[in-house]
């Protein structure tokens, strides 16, 4: 950071308060402690999460502080976005810069990470205590918040994908954290690849971005990319196929942000991914680093929306609506038929990405945002409670050998259906409910097409009846699993609490009556009145999401509510709809069909190209291999022959010389120096000649 | 009136010197000075031996010297005429040359070392610019004297003294000189003189004494340990340690030489504390404002009377050390500290006025004198005395 | 005759008296002590042309003698250092029976 | 050329003499102690205050001890029964006569050429500390390594190997 702090002093553009000056606190902060937990010795638990949780909070309060900062800039009417960038090296004469921005999305964005991070991190002390690589866990764990912080604060597009790539990485680190399991290693493989597959296009879309405007800073005092008189450069430009490069970037980025938080062709690793240790689900996979895809978006929002027209859009944003949308439904359809407690939150998580993106591409950064923001805090709360469940099951994770917990673990129970109320957007009093009906009130206002508002609805339903399906396997009945069940330690159930608080608070902001939050981002000063309710259709639209999750409770409740199933007899809905159900309990064949196509390609050139190596590459080796030996016999019979000969020679006279010399080195001491007194003598002589002639 | 009373030799000096023709001048000034120098301190040592000897003779509940003269103050006459009087032997294997030049050379030598003492306002035989310099050079020339003491005498007792003396003297010059270039660093001058004024200055009637300030302090201490060290005294006095070689490098010496070497000793001493009053304890500087009115002289002498009896205080006090013990003490303690207080000197000298520069340099030492100190202690190497060989 | 060339010639002088000790001495210690008296011969010379040089403002002579005053000391104890660890081995300081590196 | 020059040049070359001519090793080391001095003092009266002190503070204070302790450490003091001499003296001395002969023909060859009497510099102990640190910080850092390598090396050499009796 040392080398920053002098570029920072240097660079001519500095505008920051002194908390947008030393911004790069927050993400330092766990990144040095993880590198301190890194060297400390497996039994030192205690000083290990200490470090981490106090590390985390320290940039908790660093957060706390930006947001006032923020929050007092909006309160007095002009929007705060406080960038210090300097330059990192140079090509040739375009210096490459590195910067980081604190703006209200940015604000809002880290107190979200530092305070559910630090949540979940109190909360594995108590998951995790009886692991055996305790301190590796937390020094994962502190590695992935500041690279995801990284993300957060970061004001150039280069720096933040190298803060993305630290994510993937920790992501990779901390799913194939039980290496020794088979699967927990795959899952950590496959999240890996896949997401690669997504960010090969990011880092294209970054190039091309450095190519067209010769910057990859966002905010640069009217020069950095995000900036008009850049996007409209972009605009202009054309990319073929009747795209602008603007949009082509756009796209590219775009599929980078897919990759990650798992939108519709990619999103097959996030499942998997829940190999991982619950917190890790918790925390990377359901609050931060999937979110960090549609950060992204939100972050080059100007860069999607270039050009729009008022109430029109764009080609990109309408791509992210659609495959949004998709995945939305998509997963949706796939959570229904899943027994894995965990993997149907997975599911539920990649559809509640499908809506943040489908309300990026609708309602603008302030939808989109809102929702992932909430969605944050009731689906950590929703992976912590299962988390707790599983601990209480004693690592039982099928929902068929669950049920009856209300009784046991009543803690879990409540905060579990706080979260599910949340998430499937119970009327009213659930946040999750009003960021959903953001976006289903933008998607119904959408110019472009009903498309999305239709499938939007759907999943909603098919939310509230997976979840409802969930609970009723999960709480109520009798308990089916083997042991007997308990509620978790204190240290886990209390974060719970707050978050559970918060799935519900956090709602005020958002509503119609009060859109603090919209406002806050668009920095438009925001006004309480119930006038907000008068929108046409809006109330409609309420009560129409209303009734869709009541109908999805229902339905839910009937199939399965209150009857305990045995594991071995089958589920209620395949009962119902056969093949539809083996469709969806196989995930829809998307990784099969993956296998047939795209990994069985590879199967066969990697064969190809080992049969080439063996074949063609190893037989010219052999054969060069071959000619040199017997060079090489050719020589050594010269050697011995001829040239030997000469050489003993050769070291008979040179030792006979020798022995001459030697007669000279006397080993007295003062024989030299007598020498080097004669040179002298001489050398001086010499002089005194040259001098007077 | 009282400036004519502080500056009475020098006037009395530029009045005998008017007497003498131009080109004699300098000459005979510098003459007087050095002939006041050699009545002076000789007069001093007199009356020391007094004091030393009752004193050590009160801490070890005897009276003391009290037959000559009024509470014994004639001994030291006594003690001259009998010195003079004796037989002076030389043993017949001793190398003659060298065992007669050595006391010579040390007592020159001895005396060559308040050339640079400002002994008061003006009151210096010459003010050298590399005075600190000088007076250790001088000071470095007194071990050879004493090594020659020892060889020359052929005797083995002597060599081991000889040889202990000069190890000792060699190994406490380092930590001697290190703690006085702390003062050097803060006057900024090599010249005995300029640190003196340096020092000769009040706030609220306080003297600016370097012992006043925390480096100073330590240095001051440090300054003590390897002086006594230097001059031979105890607990630093095993080349003359009677118990185990008779006395030293001038077991062989006897009668006037011997006084000689008796009298290079107690001047070196002077000599060593008079630089130790100079740089530390403000030299003629009065301890308080309202005392100015003394003369400046009176307190030089006074301070170096001072130190010369804490000294004796302490031979009265402590027990000798080891040898190994001394060694370890000189290089694994004292040096380190000094180099420490050369590092708070500076810290001091550029952090500029205010209390918080007391504070920190304070704190430094303290701190790692303690934590060095309880180290060392737990390590044995400068603990209390063992008597391994005497239990 | 300048001063200047006094100083020389007295330099001159302790070089040659040292040389020839350092080569007529058996005693490898004396051969040191030659040396010695070669280098503050040496030494005497540049204080000398410091002194008469037309900017002794400059100090370039004096430094260089103060550098050769260091550097001798090192000198010294290293030689001395090395006389002792060669006393050690062949219990002679006697050069003319050290020739352990003939050829 | 005045007369305290000559005085100390006079006991300088005498002491050096003596140095290379006594018997005794150690009457050797004080002789070549009193060349030292004489030097010192040479250097003083060339108004090189500073060099000359440190001339003492070094050689008298450090290096004639050292000489005299390697000397005692050696047995060197007792003369050797076959002369101090070695066999080559007489070759020895020719070369050195031949340095001295050369260098001092230089010397006068040159004398003419060399500046008179010129004003006596004041250089104060100041700025020569300042020319240490600033001009000659280098070559001052230098000499602080090679002191400390010396020393290092020094004790090194001369220390007693481990099993060899003390």
């Amino acid at each position: 950071m040392q080398e920053m702090q002098e570029a920072i002093q240097f660079s001519p553009y500095t505008v920051a308060s002194w908390i947008g000056r030393i911004l790069w606190l927050i993400p330092a902060l766990p990144i040095v402690a993880a590198g301190i937990i890194a060297l400390l010795k497996q039994p030192k638990r205690k000083l290990a999460s200490g470090l981490a949780i106090g590390s985390l909070f320290l940039s908790l309060l660093l957060s706390l502080a930006a947001f006032a900062e923020v929050l007092a800039g909006w309160a007095s009417g002009h929007a705060v976005r406080e960038t210090v960038n300097f330059a990192w090296l140079t090509f040739g004469t375009t210096p490459v810069e590195l910067g980081w921005i604190l703006d209200p999305l940015a604000a809002v964005m880290l107190v979200m990470v530092t305070f559910v991070g630090l949540l979940i991190f109190i909360y594995s002390t108590g998951y995790m205590a009886h692991d055996e690589n305790f301190t590796r866990f937390f020094c994962f764990l502190s590695l992935f918040a500041g690279a995801m912080l990284g993300v957060v604060i970061a004001n150039s597009l280069l720096l933040l994908f190298m803060c993305w790539e630290l994510v993937g990485l920790t992501s990779y680190l901390l799913i194939g954290f039980w290496y020794q399991k088979p699967s927990a290693a795959a899952a950590a493989k496959k999240a890996f690849l896949t997401t690669r597959v997504g960010d090969i296009f990011f880092l294209l879309g970054i190039v091309w971005l450095f190519a067209q405007t010769g910057t990859l800073l966002f905010y640069n005092q009217g020069a950095g990319s995000m900036e008009p008189d850049a996007l409209a450069g972009m605009l202009a430009s054309p990319a073929g196929l009747g795209l602008s490069a603007a949009t082509a970037i756009g796209l590219l980025i775009f599929a980078g942000a897919a990759g990650k938080s798992g939108q519709l062709p990619l999103h097959v690793w996030l499942p998997d991914a829940m190999e991982g240790p619950t917190p890790v689900s918790a925390l990377i996979h359901a609050a931060t680093m999937v979110a960090a895809g549609v950060y992204l978006i939100a972050r080059v929002y100007p860069l999607m929306a270039a050009g729009v027209q008022p109430g029109g859009t764009t080609t990109a944003l309408t791509v992210v609506t659609w495959i949004g949308a998709s995945t939305a439904v998509f997963a949706a359809l796939i959570a229904v038929a899943q027994n894995d407690i965990k993997r149907i939150l997975a599911y539920s998580t990649v559809s509640q990405l499908g809506y943040m993106m489908a309300g990026l591409g609708l309602g603008g950064v302030a939808v989109g945002m809102f929702h992932l923001i909430t969605h944050a805090f009731f689906k950590a709360l929703l992976f912590m409670g299962a988390g707790s469940v599983i601990h209480g099951c004693h690592e039982e994770q099928d929902v068929r050998h669950m049920g009856g917990l209300r009784k046991y673990m009543p803690w879990t129970y409540g905060a579990y259906l706080v979260g599910m109320l949340a998430l499937t957007g119970f009327p009213i009093f659930f946040s999750g409910f009003w960021s959903k009906d953001a976006i289903l009130e933008s998607a119904h206002h959408w110019k472009a097409g009903q498309g999305p508002f239709f499938m939007l609805v759907f999943g909603a339903l098919l939310t509230a009846f997976y979840m409802t399906r969930q609970m009723s396997y999960v709480f109520f009945g009798e308990y089916r699993g083997h042991g007997h069940a308990h509620e978790s330690p204190r240290v886990m159930t209390m974060p719970l609490a707050i978050l559970a608080f918060f799935a519900v608070a956090l709602g005020v902001l958002g509503t119609p009556a009060w859109p603090w939050f919209r406002s806050f981002l668009t920095d438009r000063p925001s006004t309480f009145g119930l006038a907000g309710f008068n929108e046409p259709g809006l109330v409609v639209l309420m009560l129409t999401s209303t009734a869709v999750v009541a109908i999805g409770y229902g339905v839910g409740w009937a199939l399965y509510g209150n009857r305990s199933p045995q594991a071995s007899e089958r589920d209620a809905l395949e009962k119902a709809i056969p093949p539809v159900w083996t469709a969806l309990s196989n995930r829809l064949y998307v990784d099969e069909f993956y296998g047939a196509t795209f990994i069985a390609f590879y199967y066969w050139w990697a064969r190809v190209a080992d049969w080439f190596d063996r074949r063609v590459w190893g037989g010219a080796v052999a054969a060069v291999m071959w000619f040199f030996g017997l060079w090489a016999r050719f020589n050594r019979f010269l050697d011995e022959n001829f040239v030997n000969g000469g050489f003993d020679k050769g070291c008979e006279e040179l030792s006979v010389g020798g022995g001459l010399l030697a007669r000279v080195q006397s080993g007295r001491v003062q024989t030299y120096l007598r020498l080097l007194a004669l040179a002298v003598v001489v050398l001086a002589a010499i002089l005194i000649w040259s001098s007077r002639g | 009136m009282a400036n004519t009373l502080d500056q009475i030799f020098v006037l009395l000096k530029h009045w005998i010197v008017a007497y003498f023709p131009l080109a004699l001048q300098p000459v005979v000034g510098i003459l007087l000075s050095v002939v006041a120098i050699i009545a002076t301190f000789p007069a001093l040592f007199a009356l020391t031996t007094v004091i030393e000897r009752k004193g050590l003779g009160r801490m070890q509940n005897r009276i003391g010297p009290n037959r000559t003269g009024p509470f014994g103050i004639l001994q030291p006459v006594a003690d001259g005429i009998k010195s003079l009087t004796k037989e002076d032997i030389v043993p017949r294997s001793a190398d003659a040359v060298v065992h007669f030049v050595a006391p010579l050379v040390l007592v020159v030598v001895v005396f060559m070392g308040f050339a640079v003492l400002p002994m008061g306002r003006n009151m210096q035989l010459v003010d050298m610019d590399a005075g600190l310099l000088y007076f250790f050079a001088i000071g470095a020339s007194a071990e050879l004297s004493i090594f020659m003491a020892g060889w020359s005498s052929r005797n083995k007792y002597s060599l081991l003294g000889a040889m202990r003396a000069v190890a000792q003297m060699i190994s406490y010059e380092v930590p001697l000189l290190m703690s006085t270039v702390a003062i050097v660093m803060i006057t900024g001058s090599l010249s005995l003189v300029k640190i003196v004024e340096a020092q000769n200055q009040y706030t609220w009637g306080l003297p600016h004494w370097y012992i006043f300030t925390p480096w100073g302090f330590a240095a001051f201490i440090m300054f003590c340990i390897a002086a006594m060290a230097e001059t031979n005294r105890s607990p630093f006095d095993l080349p003359e340690g009677e118990s185990e070689l008779v006395a030293g490098y001038f077991t062989e010496y006897s009668g006037f030489k011997f006084a000689l070497f008796f009298l290079g000793e107690y001047v070196g001493m002077f000599s060593i504390s008079g630089l130790g009053t100079t740089l530390f304890l403000g030299g003629w500087s009065a301890p308080l404002a309202v005392l100015n009115f003394m003369p400046s002289w009176i307190w030089f002498f006074s301070k170096v009377m001072l130190s010369i009896v804490v000294m004796i205080w302490i031979r009265g006090t402590l027990p000798r050390l080891r040898q190994d013990q001394l060694m370890n003490f000189a290089w694994k303690f004292v040096l380190p500290m000094t180099l420490l207080n050369l590092f708070v000197a500076g810290l001091w000298r550029f952090m500029g006025e205010g209390i918080l520069r007391w504070l920190v340099c304070s704190a430094i030492l303290l701190g790692v004198y303690v934590i060095v100190g309880r180290t060392e202690m737990r390590r044995r190497k400068i603990g209390p005395r063992s008597y391994r060989y005497a239990e | 005759m300048t001063p200047l060339a006094g100083y020389l010639l007295v330099a001159a002088l302790v070089f040659a008296i040292g040389l020839a000790g350092a080569l007529t001495r058996r005693n490898a210690i004396l051969v040191l002590i030659g040396i010695e008296l070669m280098l503050n011969a040496a030494n005497l010379n540049l204080i000398a042309f410091w002194r008469y040089s037309p900017h002794p403002e400059v100090l370039t002579g004096m430094m260089f003698a103060v550098f050769s005053i260091a550097v001798a000391a090192a000198e010294a104890a290293v030689g001395l250092g090395l006389v002792i660890a060669l006393y050690r081995h062949a219990h002679t300081t006697d050069l003319d029976e050290i020739n352990r590196m003939k050829g | 050329m005045n007369i305290v020059f000559w005085i100390l040049a006079v006991i300088t070359v005498l002491s050096g003499l003596a140095a290379v001519t006594l018997k005794n090793t150690v009457h050797c080391a004080l002789a070549v102690t009193g060349a030292f001095a004489g030097l010192a003092l040479l250097f003083l009266q060339l108004d090189a205050q500073f060099a000359g002190f440190a001339q003492i503070l070094v050689y008298i204070g450090a290096v004639a001890i050292l000489v005299v302790f390697a000397i005692l450490l050696t047995r060197g003091s007792d003369t050797p029964a076959q002369g101090v001499f070695s066999r080559t003296w007489f070759a020895g001395l020719l070369i050195a006569a031949a340095v001295f002969t050369v260098l001092g023909w230089a010397v006068m060859n040159s004398a003419a050429a060399l500046p008179h009497e010129n004003a006596v510099p004041t250089v104060t102990v100041q700025q020569i500390g300042q020319a240490l640190m600033g001009r000659y910080v280098l070559p001052l850092e230098i000499v602080a390594l090679l002191l400390t390598a010396a020393m290092l090396g020094a004790v090194i050499v001369a220390m007693h190997e481990k099993g060899e009796p003390k």
